[in-house]
């Protein structure tokens, strides 16, 4: 295969924890699409939720930490699945570019210039880049079975002005995507609701009542698998069904699958290779279309 | 070479146009000079090879020149022989105005690049360094074309690494080096003679009331020259190293047009005279020209 | 040359820190200076007289006046000159007040700036040449861009003073979006019956020539002289024919393919169509793009039963070119349609609302339709998904205005009003149902106003809640409103059947467009820009061209009629002479010395640099120059600055004049 | 002037309607700006030739301040959009040439805006204050140091030439 892909990849702390799964499918899934994605040397905390929120130059300095990391790899363009790392990475390069002073700053925590050549993609961007014709050359299996509702969350597609990442309210390119595969997107209300994010921790209770409703919304406008692009709404959506079982007895559950593991099924790997059976709510395909 | 010779015999003799403006052998097989043919048996005389360096759309706006057109009342087409980079002189004139697309009859080559200077072979070391970042081997704009394109040697862009050590210098250094090559000047205006683009009826340096530039060539003078006339031709030079070539004390007067060439294509991605549908860079704007110097 | 300098203390405002006598001292020194002098109020009568005595007295040819800043009395000292018989244009200012003595404290630094901003004054006014004002004559007759109510009102004012009016409308009948609303704020009288009769009126009147379904397509010339060419429209009916039976219109076969624009989408219209029936002309067009003769060449029912053989399937668009003095620019507003996200970076659009997707989810202007007798629903309230009685209504202020982030940062102003207006006309039809408005302010500043939105709060019962409103979704048939009562201090859910937005008034379509064409400013939202925005609001900075209404900046009936008779008072101001004066600051160029690189012509904002041919004994065209049309040329010299041979010079702002203001820094 | 005081002398070259207005805005709200400054108003940003600019330098000035309506804003409705072309290209050329950047500074300055008329022109005098004197350019104007130097390069090149 030919114009094959490069780019680098940042992981970030939930690929290699509780989103493991997401790691798999996409380690799985690019090398399947001929991506050859290099990880970014050493790297560290891209500066979320504590850190940003604690303080500011430290955040950043995380963040950029790594872009010059992957700048030194001599890398132009790196994926960054968990749209919290996404967002820190871009948020901190527009920080930087906008703020002088701070770059200047930066620069003598890192001590390392700040260039800023490197395109950070999240995970859509990433498919995007790779083709729609590429993956849907790809495709060995129809998943016309699945009916899904594309969950985006916040943190992909906010601040527009800073992602410039599809339509803040109404966004459309996951659906765009997963249409290539064969599965049917629903039109549904909270494709951009808030999940609760980290309050999972602390306050669950919140997170449970979030959580059912977009679950629920999805749900009755037909869908019967949800799709996410964040480890984040991931835990939010999959792993707290449990809690939302306790509380409403009555919850309808419905499985949660990453971007990339949809996308790899329907390139023909199982399950299993793709991580689909950690998740809490089970998930199979039906076995007569294998 | 005959092909263009008998072309030119050809156009002269079928009176498509008037005169044509060429180059000639002088002396040496290694060196040309202008010729202006009017007619046919004196097609013969023309040369193109890589010693034709004089940009020759210099001429088109002489009154000599034009006055050759100019047959029983009505306009003729001129002639001329253009590299692909004197061609972009011509369309820049066009631009301007200073003549018109069908009053001239561009004859060009598929360009395998010229020399520095002349009676050298070509090579690498010898190629006129305005080759080695050249856009348009090809003219982009013809009536008739010749020859075929052949791989150019290669060198280093010298011009362009010096253009950007001038970066880490300060502003005092930089100061003291164009002082330094303007005080050289001795205002002989051969630059601006060999200029295509310089065509004004008076120069401003010629300008008494007021009197723009300080007429004697000391420091004062020399510096407002030289910068008035790199201004002047700030996004309308199209590179020719004409006026380099014709200065007599080596200033290096192309490391200022360059560095204006740059700019015009680093900020607006504008080059002069490559194309005769936008419009000239001076004399236009956008509303969202960059403006990050402006408080 | 002599040359005569006069300082001004201006009471103590120059003198209490620049040593006026010192100044005035050290300038007699200045060469050519022949008389200087201070004095406490140069601009009092006896200080003019001062300055006209010592004209005349000392047969001085140029004069600097020392005191405040030139916009402030420049006209007064040259009007002295010209009294005491000198050039008006042989008098510089220098600004000793703004630019010094208000600004410095330090008496020793103050005193100095002024003598060296008196000696520059000095050397200029040395170089200042006489120069005579510029006299045109004025075409009297008016051209008014736009129908709706404030080009009716600027027209019918005009008409009625006696002089001749063009009035263009693009749209095959004028109203505007007067006629598209229901009632009106705060009277609640019937739009239409108010202003039919002026429609009426426009269209009867002798000196009204009325242009419907015509564009301004180019204006030339300046103040008293614009060439303007109009594009008449192909109507593909013989005016002159078309009695307005309508009968085309019934027969038309097709019946549900066009937008109907003026039911704002809420209805369909047949292919020969007027856009309502009280249209003015009451003369039909035919839509090309949906007539199914202009797609296979059959059809032509409307060709039968016509009458008056009127239909002309080949007519062509006409352009009629118009003598003009003055413009009146009454082009009105639209509304901002928030469901597509426009390409204009800063303008994000509302996706959260699902306008455009829902269609109970509609604009002001939509409900205005559904409220009005003649509109889709008859004025019964129903909503447009399934044609029930909606039983609750949110109504969303501020919808595109008032929000940087996602829409216009202005005040969309009548917005308070007609929400108000909205939900009392909803409550006085639905006696049962619920309105509530989402508001982030109530704006109502105006005669009656505020106790018209009381009065919908308090007599009405409709339901104000402070706070902005984040999603719109639909959940079984309802539309779930999620927002923030920020008095309560507590999120809210309403239920509703039917959404109305308070959309934003924003400039029309291509507004900036036609600015360009017309050659006025226009700001970054697309509404024109006034002269001054306190003391020249109708004047557009063009001269001649005056600005009418919604154009502007958003406003209301009532204001956008006060300011067409405004503009109308202006046109009729500039007709009470018969030649008009201009400030001869215009380029001049010399014809020997210019190259004709036409590097001027690219750069004039004015289009006032002409070629000119020079030619031999023979004819032959030998050089082509510049030459500034002094009609079009409004001074602002960008020529003179891109020459490269300095061949143009802007008259009172000579190069050589400004040389020597540098060379006595 | 002598060594020791030494006052930054800078020219601002400003449009009429613009910057010329908000300087006598400055004056009514009676804001302070350094007296350094003096002002010479042209109709429009668009009509401020570059050599204006080169005078200014040759007749002494230490710093240029050119200043007009915003984008937009401008009285002849394209002016400065011209103008901020010719800037672009000039000031790249004076500073590759050696002239500081700070020497000749760039603003929009409109009818409303006083306090920032009287901020620019208080940072222009600042920075060219830290420069100090144009020496540079002023050694230019000396024609001695020309001549003298021309003369020192023939001789130089008479001594090349004979060895």
């Amino acid at each position: 295969m030919e114009n094959n892909l490069k780019a680098g990849y940042f992981p970030g702390c939930s690929q290699t924890g509780t989103a493991r799964e997401y790691d798999l499918s996409l380690r799985s899934v690019a090398e399947k699409l001929g991506t050859e994605l290099t990880d970014v040397d050493d790297w560290n905390c891209c500066g979320a939720t504590s850190a940003h929120v604690t303080n500011h130059t430290l955040a950043n300095a995380l963040a950029m930490r790594n872009i010059v990391q992957a700048e030194k790899q001599g890398l132009t363009e790196m994926v960054a699945p968990c749209a919290a790392c996404y967002n820190r990475l871009i948020v901190s390069q527009h920080e930087t570019q906008i703020h002088p002073e701070l770059k200047k700053e930066i620069e003598a925590i890192l001590d390392s210039k700040i260039e800023n050549p490197v395109q950070v993609m999240n995970i859509v961007e990433l498919f995007t880049k790779i083709g729609a014709d590429k993956v849907k050359q790809a495709v060995v299996k129809d998943l016309k079975e699945l009916n899904a509702a594309c969950y985006y969350g916040c943190l992909l597609l906010r601040p527009s002005d800073i992602t410039h990442f599809d339509d803040a309210e109404q966004p459309t390119s996951m659906e765009e995507l997963i249409k290539l595969t064969g599965a049917k997107p629903v039109e549904w209300n909270f494709k951009v609701e808030c999940c609760g994010a980290a309050h999972s921790i602390a306050r669950k209770d919140i997170v449970v009542d979030l959580s059912k409703k977009i679950l629920d919304d999805a749900v009755a406008h037909g869908a019967n698998v949800m799709v996410v692009a964040c480890p984040m709404c991931h835990t939010n959506l999959d792993m707290r069904q449990k809690a939302i079982k306790k509380e409403y007895p009555e919850h309808k559950e419905i499985p949660v699958l990453y971007l990339t593991e949809l996308i790899g099924l329907a390139l023909g790997m199982d399950e299993k290779e793709l991580g689909i059976n950690l998740h809490t709510v089970k998930f199979e395909l039906k076995k007569e279309t294998a | 070479m005959d092909e263009l010779r008998n072309h030119v015999k050809e156009m002269l003799a079928n009176g498509t146009v008037a005169a044509v403006i060429g180059y000639k052998e002088a002396g040496s097989p290694m060196r040309t000079k202008p010729v202006i043919i009017t007619a046919p048996e004196e097609a013969i005389l023309l040369v193109f090879n890589e010693y034709c360096l004089n940009n020759l759309a210099v001429y088109l706006t002489k009154a000599r020149v034009k006055n050759l057109a100019r047959v029983n009342g009505t306009i003729k087409k001129l002639g001329i022989v253009a590299k692909p980079c004197d061609v972009h002189a011509v369309i820049a004139l066009i631009q301007e105005s200073q003549l018109k697309r069908e009053d001239v009859y561009i004859i060009s080559f598929n360009c395998n690049g010229v020399v520095k200077d002349y009676g050298e072979t070509l090579t690498g070391e010898t190629i006129a360094s305005k080759c080695l970042h050249c856009d348009a081997r090809q003219p982009l704009y013809h009536d008739k074309v010749f020859g075929e394109l052949k791989d150019l040697p290669a060198s280093p862009d010298e011009e362009l690494a010096k253009i950007k050590s001038f970066d880490d210098m300060t502003s005092q250094e930089r100061f003291e080096y164009f002082k330094n090559e303007f005080d050289k000047c001795i205002k002989c205006y051969a630059c601006r003679a060999a200029c295509p683009m310089c065509y004004c009826t008076q120069c401003i340096t010629d300008k008494t009331i007021p009197r723009w530039v300080e007429s004697s060539a000391h420091g004062r003078g020399n510096f407002s020259w030289n910068l008035i006339r790199a201004f002047h031709l700030s996004a309308r030079c199209v590179g020719c190293g004409e006026c380099e070539r014709a200065c007599p004390m080596d200033i290096p007067l192309s490391l200022i047009n360059r560095k204006m060439l740059e700019v015009a294509k680093n900020d607006f991605a504008y080059l002069s005279g490559r194309n005769l549908e936008t419009p000239t860079l001076v004399g236009s704007f956008d509303v969202k020209d960059k403006e990050e110097f402006i408080l | 040359m002599k040359i005569g300098v006069f300082i001004c203390h201006c009471g103590e405002n120059i003198g209490r820190t620049v040593d006026c006598p010192r100044v005035s001292k050290a300038a007699e020194w200045f060469p050519g200076v022949v008389h200087s002098v201070d004095y406490k109020y140069m601009c009092s009568d006896p200080g003019q007289n001062m300055i006209k005595d010592a004209i005349r007295e000392k047969g001085l040819d140029a004069i600097v006046v020392g005191s405040c800043s030139p916009h402030m009395h420049e006209k007064t000292f040259r009007k002295a000159a010209l009294d005491a018989g000198i050039n008006p244009f042989l008098c510089e200012m220098a600004n000793l007040r703004e630019h010094v003595s208000w600004v410095h404290d330090d008496i020793e630094e103050a005193t100095q700036k002024a003598i060296d901003l008196t000696r520059m004054a000095v050397e200029k006014v040395k170089r200042n040449q006489p120069l005579a004002t510029i006299k045109v004559p004025v075409t009297k007759r008016t051209l008014v861009i736009g129908g709706g109510i404030a080009g009716i009102q600027a027209a019918l004012d005009v008409a009625n003073a006696g002089y001749e009016v063009v009035l263009v409308e693009k749209e095959p009948s004028i109203g505007g979006h007067m006629s598209q609303l229901s009632e009106t704020f705060p009277t609640l009288d019937c739009s239409q019956c108010i202003l039919t009769p002026r429609m009426v009126e426009v269209y009867q009147h002798p000196k009204i020539k009325l242009m419907t379904y015509s564009e301004v397509e180019k204006v030339e010339g300046f103040i008293g002289n614009f060439h303007v060419t109009i594009r008449q429209k192909a109507r593909h009916i013989d005016a002159s024919k078309c009695t307005g039976c309508g009968l085309c219109i019934t027969k038309c076969p097709i019946r549900k393919k066009a937008f109907n624009s003026f039911e704002e989408g809420m209805a369909y219209r047949p292919a020969v169509y007027v856009p309502f029936p009280q249209a003015v002309p009451n003369i039909p067009v035919i839509d090309e793009t949906v007539c199914t003769y202009y797609k296979n060449g059959k059809c032509g029912v409307c060709v039968k039963v016509c009458g008056r053989e009127a239909i002309m399937f080949d007519q062509q668009d006409k352009l009629v070119t118009e003598e003009i003095g003055a413009i009146i620019m009454a082009t009105g507003y639209k509304l901002y349609d928030i469901s597509k996200k426009p390409d204009d970076s800063f303008i994000k659009g509302y996706g959260e609302y699902g306008y455009g997707k829902y269609k109970d989810v509609i604009d002001g202007l939509q409900f205005e339709r559904i409220a009005s007798a003649s509109g889709p629903t008859s004025g019964e309230f129903k909503r447009p998904s399934d044609g029930k009685e909606p039983k609750k209504v949110v109504f969303i202020q501020c919808v595109g205005s008032r929000d940087d982030s996602k829409g216009f940062s202005y005040c969309s102003k009548i917005c308070c009003m007609y929400t108000a207006k909205h939900a009392m006309l909803y409550k006085h039809k639905v006696h049962d149902g619920e309105a509530y408005v989402f508001y982030m302010d109530i704006r109502s500043g105006g005669k009656m106003y505020e106790e018209f939105v009381r009065r919908a709060i308090e007599e009405d019962g409709v339901k104000y809640v402070r706070g902005r409103v984040s999603k719109v979704y639909e959940q079984n048939g309802k539309y779930i409103v999620k927002g923030e009562d920020t008095i309560a201090g507590m999120p809210v859910e309403i239920e509703a059947d039917m959404v109305v937005l308070a959309t934003a008034m924003i400039a029309q379509e291509n507004a900036s467009t036609l600015a360009q064409t017309v050659g006025i400013p226009y700001d970054k939202y697309g509404f024109f820009n006034e002269a001054h925005p306190k003391l020249r609001p109708i004047e557009s900075t063009t001269g001649g061209i005056f600005l009418a209404g919604a154009c502007q900046s958003p406003k209301d009936i009532p204001e956008s009629v006060a300011m067409a008779s405004a503009a109308a008072a202006k046109t009729m101001v500039l007709f009470g002479s018969d030649m008009l004066e201009r400030e001869p600051v215009v380029a001049r160029v010399n014809e020997l010395l210019c190259g004709g690189c036409f590097y001027c012509r690219k750069v004039c904002p004015y289009s006032a640099i002409e070629v000119r041919e020079i030619k031999d004994r023979n004819g032959v065209v030998i050089k082509e120059v510049a030459y500034v049309n002094d009609g079009l040329c409004q001074g602002c010299g960008t020529c003179t600055a891109t020459c490269p041979s300095k061949s143009v010079e802007l008259m009172g702002f000579t190069n050589e004049q400004i040389f020597a203001q540098i060379a006595a820094l | 002037m002598t060594e020791e005081k030494w006052e930054p002398k800078v020219v601002a070259f400003v449009c009429n309607w613009c910057t010329y207005t908000g300087a006598d805005l400055a004056g009514t709200s009676r804001l302070k700006y350094p007296a350094n400054m003096k002002m010479i108003r042209v109709m429009c940003s668009g009509g401020i030739d570059p050599v204006f600019i080169i005078k200014a330098f040759e007749r002494g000035a230490d710093g240029v301040l050119i200043s007009g309506c915003h984008p937009g804003d401008c009285h002849y409705n394209a002016g400065n959009f011209h103008a901020r072309r010719r800037w672009t290209m000039f000031h790249q050329l004076l500073e590759y040439l050696g002239i500081d950047k700070n020497r000749l500074q760039f603003s929009w300055v409109s009818a409303s805006e006083g306090k920032k008329f009287v901020d620019v022109v208080s940072k222009v005098v600042n920075d060219v204050r830290e420069l100090g004197p144009f020496k540079g350019y002023k050694e230019l104007n000396s024609e001695f140091t020309a001549v003298v130097n021309g003369l020192k390069q023939e001789v130089n090149k008479a001594e090349a030439v004979n060895g």
